[in-house]
């Protein structure tokens, strides 16, 4: 009996409708040399001079305008949504916001949103459906925030939510992870058409340090944390958990805001131009299926898994053409 | 009248292969009758964990559950190493719990009602949630949504599993999308959150139950209450992240006691039931 | 040139779907000579031993489960709700209720949800809508809570959120104010397909007392706004605010609790039973009109009101409906 | 350098019929002036209240109004007397702004967007919701669903009219109801709350706008602050109830200085109306 291992999507391979746009790397080895090593990446992600999400809106979009609120409790600062044009075109944005200086992380909770903030990001997506506007979000932060308050106000409940909303969001929806990916508190922003990543982000299951407190039972071994979750953009490519990377300047980021905010303007313009003419529920389709591919498993049996059924819109339209008479249905 | 037995004594006339005591009241319990009564406490009411294999005994009709991708298993994807290798770390689970991971899914019937029940198992390497688990329940969640029935998921997790890394991640999206298909087709799913819940499986398919429910004393959280309590760095509020606080802050329907759950469970579903099976509702 | 008033609808002819169910009082001369004045109906209404929400629904519903929260914030105990069976049949409830004892008013806020008591109504309304539970809602409050962190959560979105979800929630609705419908508080959980009152039950725009201090400047006046707002059953009965009133014992409802429920069960049960053979779209094109109804107006012009459009459904079915051979469309 | 005038002394030099004080700086502004400025303070920037004729010329393109159901008048349904009957008030507020009731609606373009435009005018009995108000707001949202313009309310209102007793409240379920119908048809309505939005209007349809707008220090809330002031028997927090606490509180998407509210309407009406062009939309 043969093992059948059914293996994770990789960017190269399974997504099959991400046209290699120019500038995007989506093949790990398209990198220089000498690529940093994952803990350097989170240091680069991390450095409070690297363009956050609200200097890259002013540069890559138009007409920037704020909405605030979720219309029950407060409006969040760490997420940051509004309308604007990109290259003309209107889209929805939200964001996660850290701070540039140590008042405005004060201010921002360090990127961390409370509940209300992906309450007010969900507000936002069922707009940017009911509108037609593309969704355009920016990840980047170290994670939901975890205090108390934010546990009684349901933190856990609002990422679910905001997961599942976006999973099936009838609008097209392009992530781009601008610096820290940090667990549950980023794919709350993640679910997309096309997921970008600069090339020295990160997107991770816990942080390294986290890691490294539980597994090897001290903070200080972060950096092998690191390491071990391969959790880097050319790591993300591999695994398909992004579809291409964003390159950055030589330096890094933080070392040229305008050239940064010229690469993502480019792959965004691209990326919703082209996921535009997608038809909608092929998209919804094509999403359902990007993440539902995620997974290594062996399956000792060889059983096949089961194919996914149908979505429910194919099966509903097509058994609503009763007409026998009507042809090209096969 | 009958004295009780002091907490955090026991007596040498109660070997532990024979007796557990009750960390609530201090009881002596006989693991024989323990087990008998789902591991809740006689006397107190106090809550221990269940395996899996003794919930779905609680919840399914008597050998109506048919295990379903029983024999899929965790590969070891990033080659995750940390004081020992994720591959052997998944054996001693397995050999631990006689199960391949953290998750049994399959067909049964609850009070004759068909569905499809998961249960998680908090003794395979905490509950936690990688590809495996994340697989099964999506595929369960798929099965209860091609053949219309309500889908059933009783959780036990501390979160996503770091071995896996950034794939134990994308399993909160991957489940969640098949279960807003479920949701979309009006399907009941019932989330029951045990002890523990926590990280991402909270963060994801445990709080979109239709109908949420919690058993006693259960502890539900995103954020363990240590990072919550560094946080803040200060005591955290009295019964904080208890299934009780969670009903009062408003995101579980009802805290159900184990021996009642079934009886209940069965409640909504013959409610859902009942009322869909009225047609001339379908527009 | 003619004067055409557009008056108000009136249950006895507006209407037009509420069949005159045994019990049921659709027309004030049907009541005892002798009735009470307003202000002895307020007093009535308010009668602490008067049978609240949760008696009622232990008399006449079986299996009750409580269903707890808004999944946002906080379960509010002002505001009960949960699935039960009516006569066998699964029905979701959403109450206001009010303390039978000091002790509980205080637990209860009075009866005076907060935000988060409506969000809660709202999330079962939806989950009634889902699963085709026909909706009961029991109406008993002097108001939404006026304190300021109701204002702060949003006590005006909540409630204005709920109506309209209410106005298009795709399940019967069936509404009984039990004893205050005190204002929008009380209408966010009042629109319903057929409304009905106990005898002594009032619904008005503002507390007598309240209307007494800002048209009298003086609360002590209440006795006269009473009057003048017309707040009383019968008085309801003849604007069309509820569609039939269903009869107290003698004494008042708080004489005989197991006779005041036991009307109102007869009245439920024949209501929900008559509005599910209702076709859905229909129950909500009936529901836009009830409401659309109100008003008392004079277009001097002669003017025609316009007519309201079909609706949307309607409309959708019927140029959906391209096959030109099919026939029985006029 | 000028010396500033005191705030609350109104110097004989400045006739009030010539001359308004700020009642935020205290500068004497000439009403011409002030009119023209659209009822803001040239020098502090604060928001006197706007009147209906007022608004829509603020807003509406040039000569672009056509006001709409212009004469349908209030009866009086209860036969309503306080201190004086209620016919003789609504003739007192006629007399006084030269409208029929609380509310103008009518057709206009923005910025050569074809919309429904209806704003509320505080002088008349207070802004209050009664059947006339209720009428006209209902047949502008009306007007919109059938020709697929989007709808503008400019919102100012004590809240429901006390004298039309229950159906008044009734109004606020009509209004809802009639949005309800532009939701599904994704028609877009933008909600403007200006000084002061309260109560029933607040609790309907001023809460619902797909955008939210208010104008700087517009209070709006659902209860009086004196109401809730007793109601805690305590001061109320600053700003209490003023629109930047309210975007705060998440309620409001934006706070808008008046000379810059048009183009900011036209900003999200172009972009919702050019994204609705894409019929691959459409599914
Ligand atoms: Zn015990
Ligand atoms: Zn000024």
């Amino acid at each position: 009996m043969l093992d059948r291992i059914v293996r994770t999507r990789r960017a190269g391979e399974g997504n099959g409708h991400l046209a290699i746009e120019a500038g995007l790397v989506t093949d790990a080895t398209q990198l220089a040399a000498g690529r940093p090593t994952a803990w350097q990446a989170v240091q680069t992600a991390r450095n409070i001079a690297r363009p956050h999400a609200v200097e890259i809106i002013g540069r890559v979009f138009d007409r920037f305008q704020e909405l605030h609120g979720d219309r029950a409790f407060r409006d969040d600062p760490a997420i940051v949504g509004g309308i604007a044009e990109l290259a003309g075109r209107p889209v929805m944005i939200v964001a996660q916001q850290k701070g540039a200086s140590t008042e405005e992380n004060i201010q921002r909770n360090f990127g961390m949103p409370y509940p209300e903030g992906y309450r007010k990001g969900m507000r936002l997506y069922r707009l940017a459906e009911k509108f037609h506007l593309p969704l355009v979000t920016l990840v980047d932060t170290p994670g939901a925030y975890p205090g108390p308050e934010a546990e009684e106000r349901g933190q856990a409940e609002a990422i679910a939510s905001s997961i599942q909303l976006m999973t099936r969001l009838a609008t097209p929806i392009v992530v781009v992870v601008l610096g820290e990916g940090g667990s549950g508190g980023a794919l709350a922003l993640g679910v997309g058409d096309v997921v970008l990543a600069l090339e020295n982000a990160t997107y991770s299951v816990i942080s390294p340090e986290g890691c490294a407190a539980i597994l090897w039972r001290s903070a200080s071994e972060a950096e092998r944390a690191a390491a071990a979750m391969k959790l880097a953009g050319p790591d993300l490519l591999e695994t398909g958990v992004v579809d291409a990377l964003i390159r950055e300047p030589a330096g890094g980021a933080h070392t040229d805001h305008d050239a940064t905010a010229a690469a993502i303007k480019t792959a965004l313009i691209a990326q919703v131009e082209r996921l535009a003419r997608v038809p909608i529920a092929d998209l919804l389709s094509l999403r359902y299926e990007r993440f539902r591919a995620f997974g290594t498993i062996v399956e000792p049996s060889g059983g096949q898994a089961p194919a996914p059924p149908r979505p429910w819109w194919r099966r509903i339209l097509s058994s609503a053409i009763r007409n026998p008479t009507a042809g090209g249905e096969s | 009248m009958r004295l009780r037995n002091p907490f955090g004594r026991k007596p040498k006339e109660f070997p532990s292969h024979l007796w557990t005591q009750c960390p609530s009241c201090g009881e002596m319990l006989f693991n024989k009758q323990l087990e008998r009564n789902h591991n809740v406490c006689q006397k107190c009411g106090h809550h221990f964990k269940l395996d899996a294999a003794g919930r779905v005994e609680l919840l399914a009709d008597a050998r109506s559950f048919t295990e379903t991708d029983a024999d899929i298993v965790s590969s070891d994807p990033l080659g995750f190493v940390d004081s020992k290798p994720y591959p052997e770390r998944i054996a001693a689970a397995q050999a631990k719990t006689g199960h391949k991971d953290a998750v049994l899914t399959g067909d049964a019937t609850i009070s004759a009602i068909p569905i499809v029940l998961a249960v998680m198992d908090f003794e395979f390497m905490g509950g936690s949630m990688g590809s495996v688990v994340g697989e099964k329940l999506t595929r369960a969640a798929e099965r209860a949504f091609a053949e219309r029935k309500p889908l059933v998921i009783v959780s036990a997790s501390g979160g996503a599993r770091m071995q896996e890394g950034t794939i134990a991640l994308m399993q909160l999206a991957k489940t969640v999308a098949a279960l807003a298909r479920l949701d979309e087709a009006r399907i009941p799913f019932i989330s029951v959150l045990t002890d523990p819940t926590t990280g991402g499986v909270l963060a994801s398919f445990a709080s979109l139950g239709d109908i949420v429910l919690a058993e006693p004393g259960a502890l539900i959280g995103f954020s363990g209450a240590r990072v919550t309590s560094e946080t803040i760095g200060e005591k955290l509020p009295k019964g904080f992240q208890r299934a009780e606080f969670l009903v009062e802050h408003g995101f579980v329907d009802q805290v159900v006691p184990r021996t009642q759950l079934k009886e209940r469970i069965a409640f909504f579903l013959n409610a859902f039931r009942i009322a869909g099976q009225d047609l001339r509702w379908s527009l």
